[in-house]
């Protein structure tokens, strides 16, 4: 069959959604499982033939466009629901389809004791649909629907647990700040409709050249806005806030959205849409020193959060950071490989850290964990694959993607970036394998028989929240009683066969993109990717000693990072006491996230609530209905006078009425 | 003074006035011997002889009771209203007299006073203005007799009258005139009907929707004159001769003699709608024997009133106004109804 | 003939007597009386015209507005009795429910 | 001679006019009323309304006025209490406001108010002046004379009810 | 059929199921509400035809019917239907029936005149809708009120009474200037034709000095202004849709408010085109200012009906700025945010009028937890929630794109600003969902809520459906109207060009300023720029 049938790719889980809907309440939680996870492995599947019918094809021709309808036509502008695959989307439909079955998988055993187990995995294919749209579009209003789509996802997901004050107020947080981003992307999206006429990529990008000035304020402007988009999807300063809150959600949840797909989506429209963005160097500019800077930023912040999955969530940002500043310098190649590797390690990253939690009857604080090593073997060695992928040590798939981000800042001639970045690859290193030690190395905090739970609950994440809220008696809503009584142990096999493949992805993810100094010409990745990005602007060539010399210092960086966290968590834990204490200014606002909460609460949303609240309870109830009750009251006084005219008496009426004839009288005689 | 005499206008008003007077005259000798003809009669009704003491067969006994009356003390009694008091016996008399000045007595113009056009209108006008002598009598006496009869007197007129105006519709419809001399000779000739002369005169009674209203309007007259079966106002069983009560002397005459001028009226506005008026054998011969066709007409209604005022006994009041509203005036505008349509037949067959 | 204007000065005259009498008296009775007065002025006006123009729409009018002063005296002195009957006056200066 | 009967019939018509409004007892009033109208008859009679003229003593004398007796009679009102400074004050007025109304009228009339035109063909008025009118109230005017009768019966039903009263409810005075 | 007066039927057959449900007797509650609803339904079935018998591809007005009315006036019961007026005449039937349904068991006490005056109030908003005469136009629209104003009045809440006289009086002021200016546009249409008429197409034709335009146009505005409501116009909008009941909301949200736009679209704009040149600026930065301020004070909303109110204004702030960009964009989704306002507010007050059946309070405080009782509720809640928060998919994203992108078209800075609502809206209705669906029970009479019964079930299903289907395919919607749209559209312009040639005091860059969309070369910014 020659038609790859794109639409499948996301009709699959929305059938799913449909189907769950319906009929999930007969289903029970096998059934679910098996629909959600079904739905998911097929569209993995139709995706994969769908990539390799594009892989058939020769490179020019790699670009495969189905349109369904037109969604709608005003005027000269016109909407089609139409979907596009080529090597980029190819790359994103592949990792979303793929980490995202193996998430479903892992989940079925996370979720297991869940009671709204259904509706989780409902909006979980919700969000795969919404995902596969964003990526699979071939226009920006499309994926419109899909930025947004995802957005729900997000929203409903991290507030999965509605009960829990944080969660849904994480929840509305996340939908609101990424509205905000959406806001700015859809003026940039209206710049482009406004100059081109259309939202096609396709068309967008073959009369951009003709239409805007390269560097012009226009394309400056829709780029920079576009970008805000981004961040706000992304995680980018400044509106990276939320994704930390987003942990709220079921730690799956987490490794779906919050880590391997949706925050990336920022990056892969920015990466889409290059050809606009190449011709806005100020964008490009701006977007490496965001990216730079948050990368920077989320790693400080890492290094000294206790929640393993805020930890987690920091770093997410940080690389996130790495993707943009990446696509800043113009490597878009490197941010979609960095895209993809990231995918694969910190999906597992956190599925690893959900394995943990489950196995800790969902304590999240590492400092009540240690030890783990031994008794969750699988995860333990999971996780350190993925650890070692992301702080970057060959051939671990997060060093070749790193790497490549940092040797093209450098050969773009973006040292100050270049420098931040090993900055940050230091710190990277350092708090994951932080991370690492508090968890699974030393010796356990815990109680080992399980009677942890209840000492240190009140600060513990996760359902329990409601749970101790209510004390036992709701207890039976949930069901966590598994985690209450029994010893930490391993994870079951739907969890861990999970882990066990995205730890192996970890490993070889990153060997598709190994270039230059090893293998002759562009990596394979990168050759892939030619189609979409072109040769890139590959100004710089830099040598191959200078490439080694590269590779070195960004090992030697992260080695030494990973040294010290040995070091100071590890051997001597003092070290790391000490220096809270020498720092403590440093520390609290590192704690504290740079109070950038606190920041935005005092700057942007208390004053805007209490703005509202006086424009409602001052103009709106005191000067414009001041004003017309005024009206009222101002008649009212004019009656009060008239009425001094209602004597009711008949004869004083006789009388105005004759007055009256007389006045009508001296009219007419003075006409 | 010759020039007036030429004068058009004058002459017309001369000439009325002579005849007002004329009527006047023979009227108020009339009325008294009505009166005297009434004891009379009432006398042999009741097997007795009736007034023969004054002058041959009791013939001057009127001329005996005007003396009485006119020498009679007046007396008003107290708390009484006086202009009023006064104004009302005149009230009685006045729309009478006024109404003779309309009635064709005999061809015209020698035989009526004025031949207005709006004849019966005007009889109309002058029977409603007859309820105030009454109404005013009654109330201004100070009396609650009086004021009762009073009440019940114009309540009884109102009513009346109605039915009474109404059974005059059908007549004018047949005539097409509100002129009593054009009614009166709308009736002259023969009835024709069946495509035939009948030996009948072309009277209006003779006319078959004119029959229900004869009655109806004969009916109505005891009523609008007060007198029996309907002399409730007067009553002198339950009320002590009713609106009248506290009236002595010329005023209760005044009273009496409207009473009475009021019958002669309202018969002779019967003979003129519904007798042939003035019409008779020989009057398109001699034109003063129309005059004596309807005087004896006129003679023969009042006998029957007369004659009916000693045969009937008085109804109950509510009685008389339920027969009044509930029988004679639908009665009438049914009449009314059935006449017009005949007629608009006829008149397009 | 009667020329036109005395009968319109007449009618005047006759008009500003009701109205004097409405404003004047304080029966209510006199009132609708002088009241009465005024619809006959205005009758006697419609009379007049008539008569100028040589038409009888004024008539026919005086005829309607005698329809509507019957059913206005009607109406009215029901009222007036039943106004008496609540407050025991027909004076108008001692009823002013409707002051404002 | 009509001119003279004119002025007789105006000048009883006024001053039975000022005596209904200036006499204290309303009898007397409504009873000087009776005669105005009947006056007025009279200047309609004059003015070659014949039908008009009947029809006001049917209606006005006859049926309106007898009400009005009867409404008085029935209340029981006796000579009115007209005393007192706000009476004198309202007398004032009324007569001062009367006098300029008719100063005014006056003024007007000099202004020429009075002519107009003269309808083209008198009207016909075979039959008198009673079958004229006839003939326009049923043929121009049916319509508003059909109206009239329900507006009568309108004012009928409007009397009765509101003369008859509400029983008045048990245990309430008077 | 093609002679059958199809649309007088429609109008009036309503009114006599009015006058048939008013005639019942007063306590036969069930019958009652019934037959209101077979009325209804047999309404809705009857106007369906309108989707597919007024032709797509065809711009004018069509099933016309004229009768003489007042000829003396020249006023003439003409009605016709076209595709703007078709779409929102089947809103309202719709609504209608979806209002009906929904007050089943809210309304206890006379219900029959309840009903009665639902259906009297379905007649005046279709005919309002339908003539094509001004006076007859004028007359329905106040026709309208009456019904409005009882069910506000009689079965509102607490302060009813203010509310409902509030909203009189506002309406009524708008609409007597209406009249003032209709009555003006007559009489130089009588001056200029020497044929007295109150044909609406009539005065299509009428060329009116531009200096003459400015106050009649604002005449008009400002009539329509109010209904809409626009800024600062709006404050009978809170009260009137806090005390009325749940059907009465339903119906002014979704049918009544419409009006406001309809008559600018139909009425002010086309006929003072060069008017609406001087005034646009004014009136769209009145209506930007309108979405920002209705999202900040729905934000602080205690009330959820008062909530849903001002997000009205928000809302209809959007629909007047698409009607102020004065291009295909801006008009299509101008109508079409009218359309999903009516289907989306309107759902949203029938969901507070079930939680309001079942607690008889409407207070956000008092509420929370609400998923875990009523889940089906809160399911269909939340989409609702996410149409008018304008999520793309939903039928919210379509019209608040198109009038974002004609007002970016015409100025980017009204685009800017007014994009704001959309992060705004998305503020305060998710605090307000979390706040009354999320969280724990705290209340513990929430734990008694009944989940939606089968007829409430009936009465959300076509709108979900709704909701989806202009979310997904609004095609069919935009095609029905757009003829139309750009009928209207090319009407203003060339009036306006028209007028502007006849008047030499007019000044040119009037009429150039109401081009057609910019060309692809040409700076908007710029443009914009220039306001």
């Amino acid at each position: 069959m020659n038609l790859p049938m794109l639409w499948i790719i996301p009709a699959l889980p929305l059938a799913a959604v449909a189907l769950n809907l319906l009929f999930g309440d007969r289903l029970g939680k096998r059934g679910t499982a098996f629909l959600a996870c079904g739905a998911v492995g097929l569209a993995f599947a139709a995706a994969v033939r769908a990539v390799l019918t594009l892989a058939a094809r020769s490179e020019e021709e790699r670009q495969i466009v189905e349109t369904a309808w037109t969604w709608f036509r005003v005027g000269d502008f016109s909407v089609d629901v139409s979907f596009l695959l080529d090597p980029l989307s190819a790359i994103m439909v592949l990792v979303v389809t793929g980490v995202g079955f193996l998430i479903h998988v892992y989940s079925t055993g996370y979720m297991a004791e869940d009671p709204s187990f259904r509706r989780f995995f409902l909006y979980l294919n919700l969000f795969m649909f919404a995902m596969l749209t964003l990526v699979l579009a071939d226009n920006y209003l499309l994926m419109f629907v899909g930025w947004e789509g995802v957005g729900l996802c997000s929203y409903l997901l991290i507030g999965f647990w509605y009960e829990k004050q944080s969660a849904t107020d994480a929840g509305k947080k996340a939908f609101i700040v990424n509205r905000i981003g959406d806001f700015g992307f859809l003026l940039g999206v209206m710049f482009l409709i406004a100059w081109t006429g259309s939202v096609n990529y396709e068309r967008v990008f073959a009369s951009a050249p003709h239409l805007f000035t390269a560097g012009g304020t226009i394309i400056t402007l829709a780029t920079l806005l576009m970008f805000v988009g981004a961040t706000g999807k992304s995680a980018q300063i400044p509106l990276y806030v939320w994704l930390p809150d987003a942990m709220e959600g079921p730690t799956p949840v987490s490794a779906l959205i919050h880590a391997a797909t949706m925050v990336t989506a920022g990056v892969y429209m920015v990466v889409r849409s290059h050809v606009l963005f190449e011709m806005a160097p100020v964008t490009l500019e701006v977007i490496a020193i965001v990216g730079a800077a948050t990368a920077l930023m989320a790693a400080t912040i890492g290094l000294v959060q206790n929640d393993i999955k805020r930890v987690l969530a920091y770093s997410t940002v940080s690389q996130l950071g790495y993707m943009f500043f990446a696509c800043g310098v113009g490597a878009f190649g490197a941010g979609i490989f960095h895209v993809m590797t990231h995918a694969f390690f910190k999906a597992l990253l956190f599925l690893g850290a959900g394995s943990v939690i489950y196995g800790m009857h969902h304590e999240q604080d590492m400092r009540k964990m240690g030890g783990l090593a031994g008794k969750m073997p699988v995860t333990h060695a999971t996780m350190l694959i993925a650890t070692i992928a992301i702080a970057g040590i060959p051939p671990f798939a997060g060093f070749w993607s790193k790497d490549e981000i940092l040797a093209k800042a450098f050969a773009t001639g973006h040292y100050g970036i270049f420098a931040a970045g090993l900055l940050g690859a230091v710190m990277t290193a350092f708090y994951m394998f932080r991370l690492y030690v508090l968890t699974f190395q030393g010796k356990p905090r815990f109680d080992e028989n399980g009677g942890h739970a209840h000492a240190h609950a009140a600060d513990a994440h996760g359902a329990h929240m409601t749970h101790d809220a209510h004390g036992h008696g709701a207890h039976d809503d949930h069901g966590h009683d598994h985690g209450h009584g029994g010893p930490v142990k391993e994870s079951p096999w739907n969890m861990t066969v999970p882990l066990s493949v995205l730890a192996v992805l970890s490993v070889v993810g990153g060997w598709i993109g190994i270039g230059k100094p090893f293998i002759e010409g562009e990596s394979w990745m990168g050759r892939w990717l030619e189609p979409v990005l072109g040769s890139g602007p590959h100004v710089h060539h830099l040598a191959v000693s200078t490439e080694f010399g590269l590779m070195g210092l960004s090992v030697a960086v992260a080695a030494f990072g990973i040294f010290m966290a040995f070091r100071a968590y590890l051997q001597s834990p003092s070290i790391a006491t000490a220096m809270h204490e020498r720092f403590g200014g440093l520390h609290r606002t590192l704690y504290h996230k740079y109070w950038v909460d606190e920041f935005y609460g005092a700057v942007a949303v208390n004053p805007v609530y209490q703005a509202s609240m006086r424009l409602w309870r001052f103009w709106d109830e005191k000067v414009v209905d001041g004003i017309v009750n005024g009206v009222g009251y101002f008649l009212e006084g004019v009656s009060a006078l008239l009425r001094l005219f209602q004597t009711g008496y008949v004869g004083t009426y006789a009388l105005f009425i004759t007055l009256g004839v007389l006045a009508l009288f001296l009219h007419f005689l003075r006409s | 003074m010759a020039a007036l005499m030429q004068n058009e206008a004058f002459q017309v008003a001369l000439w009325a006035m002579v005849k007002v007077g004329i009527i006047l005259g023979v009227m108020l000798g009339v009325v008294s011997y009505l009166i005297y003809a009434e004891r009379k009669i009432c006398g042999h009704i009741q097997a007795r002889t009736g007034p023969n003491r004054v002058g041959p067969l009791g013939l001057l006994q009127p001329i005996a009771d005007v003396g009485k009356l006119l020498f009679k003390e007046e007396f008003i009694p107290a708390g009484a209203n006086k202009v009023v008091f006064h104004i009302a016996p005149i009230l009685a008399v006045f729309p009478a007299i006024v109404t003779f000045s309309v009635i064709p007595m005999g061809p015209a113009p020698m035989f009526v006073v004025t031949d207005i056009n709006v004849g019966l209108l005007l009889f109309l006008a002058m029977s409603s203005l007859g309820v105030y002598a009454i109404t005013l009598g009654g109330w201004s006496s100070n009396n609650k007799y009086a004021l009762l009869g009073g009440l019940r007197s114009s309540a009884q007129m109102i009513s009346y009258e109605l039915a009474l105006g109404l059974s005059t519709i059908p007549v004018l419809l047949r005539s097409g005139t509100l002129s009593l001399s054009g009614i009166v000779d709308s009736q002259a000739g023969n009835l024709k009907a069946f495509g035939t002369t009948l030996p009948l005169p072309n009277w209006g009674i003779f006319h078959w929707y004119l029959v229900l209203p004869f009655f109806i309007f004969l009916i109505c007259s005891f009523a609008e004159t007060n007198r029996a079966p309907f002399d409730l106002p007067e009553a002198e069983g339950e009320l002590v001769a009713g609106f009248h009560t506290e009236y002595s002397s010329m005023k209760w005459a005044l009273f009496f003699l409207g009473e009475y001028m009021n019958m002669i009226v309202i018969c002779s506005i019967m003979v003129t709608l519904y007798l042939g008026g003035w019409h008779g054998p020989g009057v398109d011969k001699f034109a003063p024997l129309g005059l004596v066709w309807f005087l004896t007409k006129l003679f023969a209604l009042l006998f029957f009133f007369i004659w009916v005022r000693w045969t009937y006994p008085r109804l109950r009041y509510d009685q008389l106004m339920g027969f009044g509203w509930k029988v004679l005036l639908p009665a009438s505008i049914v009449n009314v109804v059935i006449a017009a349509v005949w007629l608009y037949w006829r008149a397009n067959a | 003939m009667i020329p036109t204007e005395w009968a319109l000065a007449l009618s005047a005259v006759l008009f500003v007597i009701g109205v004097v009498g409405v404003l004047v008296r304080r029966n209510a009775l006199v009132i609708f009386m002088s009241i009465e007065l005024m619809l006959n002025a205005a009758n006697l006006a419609f009379v007049a015209f008539a008569r100028q123009q040589n038409s009888l729409d004024g008539q026919i009018f005086v005829f309607f507005v005698m329809t509507v002063a019957a059913a206005e005296v009607a109406v009215g002195l029901a009222i007036i009795v039943n106004l008496f009957r609540l407050r025991e006056t027909v004076f108008v200066d001692e009823i002013n429910l409707l002051k404002g | 001679m009509v001119p003279y009967l004119f002025l007789g019939f105006a000048a009883l018509l006024v001053a039975t006019a000022l005596m209904v409004i200036l006499h204290r007892n309303p009898v007397t009033s409504a009873l000087f009323l009776v005669l105005s109208f009947s006056s007025l008859a009279g200047i309609y009679l004059l003015l070659q309304a014949e039908f008009i003229g009947m029809v006001q003593i049917i209606v006005y004398a006859g049926a309106s006025m007898v009400l009005f007796l009867f409404v008085i009679m029935y209340l029981n009102l006796q000579h009115d209490v007209e005393k007192g400074a706000q009476i004198a004050l309202r007398r004032g007025i009324g007569w001062m406001v009367g006098a300029l109304l008719l100063l005014f009228a006056g003024l007007l009339a000099k202004k020429g108010w009075v002519s107009g035109p003269v309808a083209a063909l008198p009207p016909d008025t075979t039959g008198g002046n009673a079958a004229a009118i006839g003939r326009v109230l049923y043929s121009r005017f049916l319509f508003p004379f059909e109206i009239t009768s329900i507006l009568l019966l309108v004012a009928m039903v409007g009397a009765i009810v509101l003369a008859k009263g509400r029983p008045a409810p048990q245990g309430e005075a008077e | 059929m093609a002679q059958l007066p199809w649309l007088s039927l429609l109008v009036f057959f309503p009114l006599a199921a009015a006058i048939l449900v008013a005639i019942m007797p007063a306590n036969a509650h069930k019958p009652i509400r019934w037959w209101a609803t077979i009325a209804a339904l047999a309404e809705f079935v009857f106007s369906l035809p309108l989707w597919w018998r007024v032709i797509p591809g065809q711009a004018g007005f069509q099933f016309e019917e004229k009768l003489d009315w007042i000829p003396v006036l020249g006023a003439q019961y003409h009605l016709g239907v076209d595709g703007v007026s078709g779409l929102l005449a089947l809103l309202t039937t719709f609504t209608t029936l979806i209002a009906i349904l929904g007050a089943w068991t809210s309304v206890e006490k006379r219900s029959r005149e309840f009903f009665a005056l639902v259906l009297a109030l379905e007649a005046g908003m279709l005919g309002t809708f339908f003539c094509l005469d001004l006076l007859l136009f004028y007359v329905f629209w106040e026709a309208m009120l009456i019904p409005m104003y009882l069910l506000i009045g009689v079965w509102g809440g607490q302060r009813r009474v203010y509310a409902a006289v509030k909203f009189f009086l506002y309406t009524m002021a708008g609409s007597v200037l209406m009249l003032v200016a209709i009555l003006s546009l007559w009489f130089l249409q009588k001056q200029y034709s020497g044929v007295p008429t109150f044909d609406l197409q009539a005065f299509y034709q009428l060329p009116l000095a531009p200096s003459r335009q400015l106050w009649m146009f604002l005449a008009f505005a400002f009539a329509f202004a109010i209904k809409v409501p626009m800024f600062p116009l709006h404050t009978w909008l809170p009260d009137a849709h806090v005390e009325a009941p749940t059907a009465g909301s339903v119906i002014l949200a979704a049918v009544l408010l419409k009006m406001g736009t309809y008559g600018f679209l139909r009425f002010a704009m086309p006929l003072f085109p060069n008017a609406l040149v001087v005034c646009a600026p004014y009136i769209a930065w009145l209506a930007i200012i309108g979405i920002v301020y209705g999202a900040l004070v729905a934000m602080v909303q205690p009330d959820l009906k008062k909530l849903v109110a001002y997000s009205s204004v928000s809302h209809m702030g959007f629909a007047m700025l698409g009607l102020m960009a004065m291009n295909a964009q801006g008009f299509a989704g101008s109508m079409m945010t009218m359309l999903n306002h009516g289907v989306s507010t309107g759902a949203l007050f029938l969901l507070v009028g079930v939680i309001y059946e079942r607690r008889h309070t409407r207070k956000i405080a008092d509420f929370g937890g609400l998923w875990k009782v009523v889940p089906v509720y809160s399911v269909i809640f939340l989409v609702v929630m996410l149409s008018s928060v304008g999520l793309p998919g939903t039928n919210g994203f379509i019209g608040e794109f198109l009038v974002l992108l004609g007002a970016f078209k015409h100025s980017v800075p009204w685009a800017a600003v007014a994009a704001t609502g959309v992060i705004l809206s998305a503020c305060y209705m998710l605090w307000m969902f979390q706040r009354v669906v999320f969280g724990p029970v705290t209340h513990e009479e929430n734990r008694k809520l009944t989940d939606l019964s089968f007829r409430e079930r009936l009465v959300f299903a076509p709108l979900l459906l709704l909701i989806f289907w202009m979310g997904v395919a609004p095609q069919p919607f935009l095609d029905r109207m757009q003829p139309t749209l750009d009928r209207v559209l090319q009407m203003t312009n060339d009036r306006a060009q028209m007028m502007t040639a006849s008047d030499a005091a007019a000044t040119a860059p009037l009429a150039s300023r109401l081009q057609a969309a910019p060309a692809v070369n040409a700076a908007p910014a710029e443009q914009g720029g220039a306001r």
